[in-house]
């Protein structure tokens, strides 16, 4: 694809900043710094997927990523100590292990690029003629505009090609989470909820777990109903 | 286990509640207010405006309020009726008058005869808690808790009137609307 | 890539006048998103500060008060003494807060806030700012990132109150974006674009308001909206009797100011996009006619019909706000996850049934006129979306009910008793017994 | 006291899931500058303790070195929301001791503007408690209301607050030209009021939500504590001085004491709400039996209440307030005790308050209807 004019000034100044970003997201001394680099690369990276013309995905990665997944990020990072990782006088790069690895990974990185660039190329070259140029220059819609198309090829193709994966996918998030809320969750707050089943009290106050004020504060917490 | 009793509701009470009545009801009100508020008609209801602009409306301060101190004057002789009893400051419970006293000589009849006439009376109203025991102790009813009420200065020593400014009325700006 | 900042036929002697300067790709590109960024910015900011006025206002006046009168004529001018005084008040920056993040988080939230307004139409034609393919999800997307600003205040302020607001908020927020995004997708099955011009034309187009289709999501949006604003009666965040000010109690001055005007802000963006998706936008039965073909009459009557529609809405939140008391946090945890996001996976159900039994009735019925570019349906069509849109309320309302029968606190048990009224023996009189005592 | 142990180095909250969480001295809604120490787990209260005295003035220390009639307006600056309630304890006690007669028209007087401080102080609370939980606008048009009470207030005493409202046998004024009429209004107007502020609230499901069985105490714990007026009789126990140990002209008035059932912050609201309705009640009784005559006893000019101990307590707005007097015979009292029934309220706090949230607390806080200035004396 060809840059031309104001477009070509918008991707340099995307670019660079998620660019920079990225770095200063692994550079950051604070995590909660860290973690607001990688939302301007997230935004960043958005705004590059507008300019390819993919507005649906640019909207979907600011909403799951930096609305989503970002804040419950941040929401760790504050809960959890971040002073002592902080405190660290280390330098950047003082390891010959670290800075190896990066250089070889620096290196896989630019030769797989390399190589996709150099197979794509034709068929790339031939695609921008045709399809991909008209759907750049589209003009805008002014009457009942459609979700664009690509919004339909998404939602399309998730729910027809990608239907089984897509499944399993959600199922395994669904078990990820009821997971994690059973670990989480302690008797004493087992007691609390609204759900349990009045026949786990007893059990539990068997079982030693919960001392008898405790139910009676559970209880006081509940209000129940006669 | 149960700590709170809450009995069955009836069927007029869940289609209430189902319904959200509880809700709607107080909106009810409160739309009746602000139409109330724009008209300011049905002050009965209390439906109308309640508050008064104070700088510019002042408000009617009873007749008994106790405020601002004064001393009194006689309205013939403009000389104090105060006798320097001293009474109000032994009523004091805060302690914050102070009646200083002092003799004169004086004939009457020919007679050479002290009296004792006030000099100077301190009245700190920092301390004040306008609680009208002076002026009940007071047998001359010259001292006096007047219904001026605006008593904010811009100094501690401002707080303390002195017999001049008791008897003259402190200067105090009025505002204007 | 030109939808994005193209325009909808400016004025044109405006568009002449800067051509002669410019060459068209950036007249498009830069001169006109700056000058309408610039115009929308300065209008939102007036209007947050107006939207003050009229809360102390509407406020007063439902507890029997005047609000502001002493600036100006009926205190009209309180607004601008208040910019006034909190730009020149002091910008304090709490000794162990993280300075840095301190001062950008207002940024963050009232850049979020102002942005959406790029999409919001507010009347045909130049009434827009910009048409954007996926206008829906934009406004979703940017107002998700509201909430950083809201953690990050909280968490920089380094202190308790802050920090449990800014956790509030963001767990609140976070849950109530579910339901007011899966709100939305009934109205979007309807007018099948992502574009808020494109909602509103389908809703002028059909000569209908999808509130009469989606009368539940209407309530859902309405209602997470509110809680996604964190006003009253959801206004834990900033919880005044608990929290002091939440978040922002370290907070001062201009940037106060800022979080202030970025809620007014949010407040007209979820009222804009209630009205454009529920109510028809600018469309109003009528007022084309009215306009007898000049362009721009029908522009401004547009808009006016818009504004309105905005203000009964906010009004409307005014009015809940000083109304009702303030929820729990639990309570508001367990009316999204247990309420909101249930009923408005609902209602996507529940369109998609509507949808399909208008097909199924067309045979017969004649309700259908075309499923091209969006629904569009005739008379008799219309009348049984519009049953099936109330029919929806009640089903929603049934099943929420029974999905919540045991939860706790907005089950149907609770309700007012009596309180007994005791008539207890009287004892013997203690006056001028002591003096017997005391002989 | 109970303490909560505060921990000492700094944890953060994935380490530890407690927090302590100060609240108060300055906070909006301690209702003064009551400090709570509250220890949470996430938001949820595990232990707490109060911290008062920010507000001490030695008060009970400094009536031992006034006269007798001085010591009365030091009285309305304990409960500065009930000064009337208050100055009535004091004046009856000296009374008392002192074997005067008090003529009937100055105990009905009393009681019409006791009940009506009654009522002012309930309003305040019912304000107060209604903004804590976030229903902003009862609390102006309570506090309206309150304003008609405190313009009577204002044309019988003097003074709005903190009135000096009797005198040592008697009353300093008799009541004022109008007197009737303004009593009469209020007592018409008012039911409609009431009623207003409970279409605001009583059936609300979010006031429901944030009252129902919040802060519950049972009857048994309520009487150990020794809790007393409203927050007693919500939970259900009929105690009433008024009713058991009848002062001024309560005897000859006739009137329901209000009983809640469950110990919670709702039915206490109810109770005071019901309370407010039966203080009209008795005002318009008192209002229409109210005997002519003087309205001060013969005092003698020095006041000294002869050797002895003497206790009197009345039904205020807040509680049993009760005033424990121990003269030696001399003009100046040799010690006086006050019973104040807000402190012996707050102490049911920790109880009510453990297990459930930070906005819980506040509105228990409320439901308390404490006043600082009578708690740190």
């Amino acid at each position: 694809m060809v840059l031309s004019g104001w477009e070509s000034v918008f991707f340099w100044v995307f670019a660079l900043s998620a660019l920079v970003a990225g770095l200063l997201t692994v550079m950051a001394r604070n995590a909660v710094h860290s973690a607001l680099f990688l939302i301007s690369t997230l935004v960043s990276v958005a705004a590059l997927f507008v300019l390819l013309g993919a507005e649906f995905i640019a909207g979907v990665q600011i909403l799951v990523y930096v609305g989503g997944v970002m804040v419950l990020f941040l929401f760790v990072i504050m809960l959890v100590n971040v002073s002592a990782e902080e405190r660290g006088s280390e330098e950047l790069f003082n390891r010959t292990g670290q800075v190896t690895a990066a250089v070889c990974f620096v290196a896989l990185l630019v030769f797989g690029l390399f190589y996709a660039v150099n197979q794509s190329a034709g068929s790339f070259a031939s695609n921008r003629s045709e399809g991909a140029g008209a759907a750049r220059l589209r003009t805008a819609e002014t009457g009942v505009s459609k979700i664009s198309e690509d919004t339909q090829r998404v939602g399309a193709s998730l729910y027809r090609y990608g239907a089984l994966p897509f499944e399993i996918a959600s199922l395994l998030l669904l078990v990820a989470i009821v997971g994690s809320v059973l670990l989480a969750r302690t008797s004493k707050q087992e007691l609390v909820a609204d759900d349990v089943d009045p026949r786990v009290i007893p059990e539990l106050s068997a079982a030693g777990e919960l001392t008898p004020a405790e139910i009676e504060a559970a209880a006081r917490a509940k209000a129940f109903e006669v | 286990m149960s700590l709170v009793k809450v009995p069955r509701p009836t069927l007029g009470e869940r289609l209430k509640r189902f319904f959200m009545a509880d809700m709607f009801k107080g909106m009810w009100l409160t739309l009746k207010y602000n139409v109330g508020a724009l008209t300011d008609k049905d002050s009965v209801k209390g439906f109308g405006i309640y508050t008064e602009q104070y700088p510019s409306v002042r408000p009617q301060v009873a007749p008994r309020f106790h405020g601002a101190p004064r001393l009194n004057m006689d309205p013939e002789t403009h000389e104090s009726l105060c006798i320097a009893c001293n009474l109000c400051a032994l009523a004091c419970p805060e302690d914050c008058i102070d009646v200083i006293a002092m003799d004169i000589e004086m004939s009457v009849g020919g007679k050479p005869r002290k009296k004792k006439v006030l000099d100077e009376f301190i009245f700190d109203t920092s301390r004040c808690m306008f609680c009208a025991l002076c002026q009940e102790a007071c047998p001359t009813a010259c001292l006096e808790l007047t219904q001026e009420f605006e008593l904010a200065t811009y100094s501690r020593a401002g707080f303390v009137w002195n017999r001049e400014m008791l008897e003259q009325g402190r200067e105090s700006r009025k505002f204007e609307a | 890539m030109t939808s994005t900042f193209a325009l909808f036929a400016p004025p044109s002697f405006l568009d002449d006048l800067l051509l002669r300067f410019f060459g068209q790709e950036t007249v498009n590109y830069v001169v006109w998103p700056f000058i309408q960024i610039g115009a929308v910015i300065t209008l939102v900011a007036v209007w947050a500060l107006y939207a003050s006025y009229l809360e102390r206002k509407i406020s007063a006046f439902m507890q029997a008060r005047l609000g502001p009168m002493r600036v100006g004529k009926w205190g009209l001018l309180q607004p601008i003494a208040d910019a006034v005084k909190l730009l020149t008040k002091e910008d304090l920056v709490p000794e162990k807060a993280d300075p840095y993040i301190f001062r950008y988080a207002p940024y963050i939230s009232v850049a979020a806030t102002f942005i959406t307004f790029s999409v919001v139409p507010f009347a045909p034609n130049w009434g827009v700012i910009t048409d954007v393919n996926i206008g829906l999800l934009l406004v979703l997307a940017i107002s998700s990132v509201g909430v950083l600003a809201l953690i990050l205040a909280g968490w920089s302020s380094n202190s308790k109150y802050a920090l449990l607001g800014g956790l509030r908020s963001s767990a609140q927020m976070v849950s109530y974006e579910v339901s007011m995004g899966l709100s939305l997708i009934g109205g979007l099955m309807f007018a099948r674009t992502l574009s808020l011009s494109g909602i509103t034309t389908a809703q002028a187009s059909d000569s209908v308001w999808f509130i009469l289709y989606q009368p539940l999501a209407f309530v859902i949006f309405l209602i997470s909206g509110i809680a996604e604003n964190n006003r009253a009666p959801f206004d834990l965040p900033e919880a005044e009797s608990e929290l002091v000010a939440g978040f922002h109690t370290e907070y001062s001055g201009m940037r106060w100011s800022l979080f202030f005007m970025a809620e007014y802000a949010a407040m007209v963006v979820v009222a804009g996009v209630a009205t454009t998706v529920f109510l028809g936008g600018w469309y109003f039965p009528g007022v084309y006619r009215l306009a007898g073909g000049s362009n721009n009459l029908y522009v401004f009557l547009s808009l006016v019909v818009f504004i309105v529609k905005m203000a009964v809405l906010l009004y409307l939140y005014f009015w809940l706000r000083w109304t009702f008391p303030r929820y729990r946090y639990d309570q508001l945890m367990d009316l999204g996850w247990k309420w909101m996001i249930p009923a408005s996976l609902l209602n996507i159900v529940w369109t998609a049934v509507t949808i399909f039994v208008l097909q199924a009735l067309d045979g017969r019925l004649d309700t259908v006129e075309s499923l091209n570019r969006g629904v569009n349906l005739t008379g008799q069509g219309k009348g049984v979306a519009v049953f099936m849109g109330f029919a929806g309320l009640f089903i929603a309302a049934l099943f929420l009910a029974y999905l919540n029968r045991h939860s706790r606190d907005f089950n149907l048990k609770k309700q007012r008793r009596e309180i007994k009224l005791v008539d207890v023996p009287k004892g013997a009189p203690a006056v001028a017994r002591a003096a017997a005592d005391n002989a | 006291m109970h303490q909560v142990e505060v921990a000492t180095t700094q944890e953060t909250l994935l380490d530890n899931p407690e927090m302590v969480l100060n609240m108060g001295p300055q906070h909006p809604s301690t209702h003064g500058v009551l400090r709570v120490v509250l220890r949470l787990d996430g938001e949820t209260v595990i232990d707490l303790d109060c911290d008062i005295g920010f507000l001490h003035r030695g008060m009970e220390k400094i009536a031992e070195n006034r006269l007798y009639p001085m010591i009365a307006p030091y009285w309305d600056r304990l409960d500065y929301i009930a000064a009337v309630s208050n100055g009535l304890v004091w004046v009856e006690t000296v009374e008392q001791m002192l074997g005067l007669e008090v003529p009937p028209r100055a105990h009905y007087i009393r009681v019409i503007l006791t009940e009506l401080n009654r009522i002012s102080s309930h309003l305040l609370w019912l304000a107060t408690h209604a903004l804590d939980i976030g229903a902003f606008t009862v609390l102006l048009h309570a506090l309206r209301e309150r304003e008609e009470i405190l313009k009577i207030f204002e044309q019988q005493f003097g003074a709005r607050l903190t009135c000096h409202a009797w005198r040592i046998g008697g009353m300093p004024n008799d009541a004022y030209e109008g007197f009737t009429e303004d009593v009469q209004q209020f007592v018409d107007n008012f039911p409609g009021r009431i009623d207003q502020y409970e279409t605001l609230l009583s059936e609300n499901r979010i006031w429901l939500g944030r009252t129902v069985g919040i802060g519950v105490i049972s009857a048994r714990d309520a009487i150990a504590i020794g809790l007393s007026g409203p927050a007693l009789r919500g939970s259900g126990v009929a105690w009433d001085i008024r009713k058991s140990r009848p002062y001024a002209a309560y005897a000859d008035l006739d009137f329901d004491v209000p009983v809640g059932e469950n110990g919670d912050t709702y039915d206490r609201y109810l109770v005071r709400l019901e309370e407010m309705r039966q203080s009209r009640r008795i005002v318009g009784q008192a209002l229409k039996q109210m005997p002519g005559g003087p309205v001060n006893a013969k005092v003698p000019k020095v006041i000294k209440p002869p050797a002895g101990d003497y206790y009197h307590s009345i039904e205020g707005p807040k509680g049993e307030i009760g005033c424990y007097l121990v003269s030696d015979g001399t003009s100046r009292p040799y010690r006086v005790r006050v019973r104040p029934p807000c402190l012996i309220n707050l102490q049911a706090l920790r109880q009510m308050c453990v297990g459930h949230l930070v906005a819980d607390v506040v509105a228990i806080i409320g439901t308390l209807d404490i006043v600082l200035g009578e708690i740190d004396r």
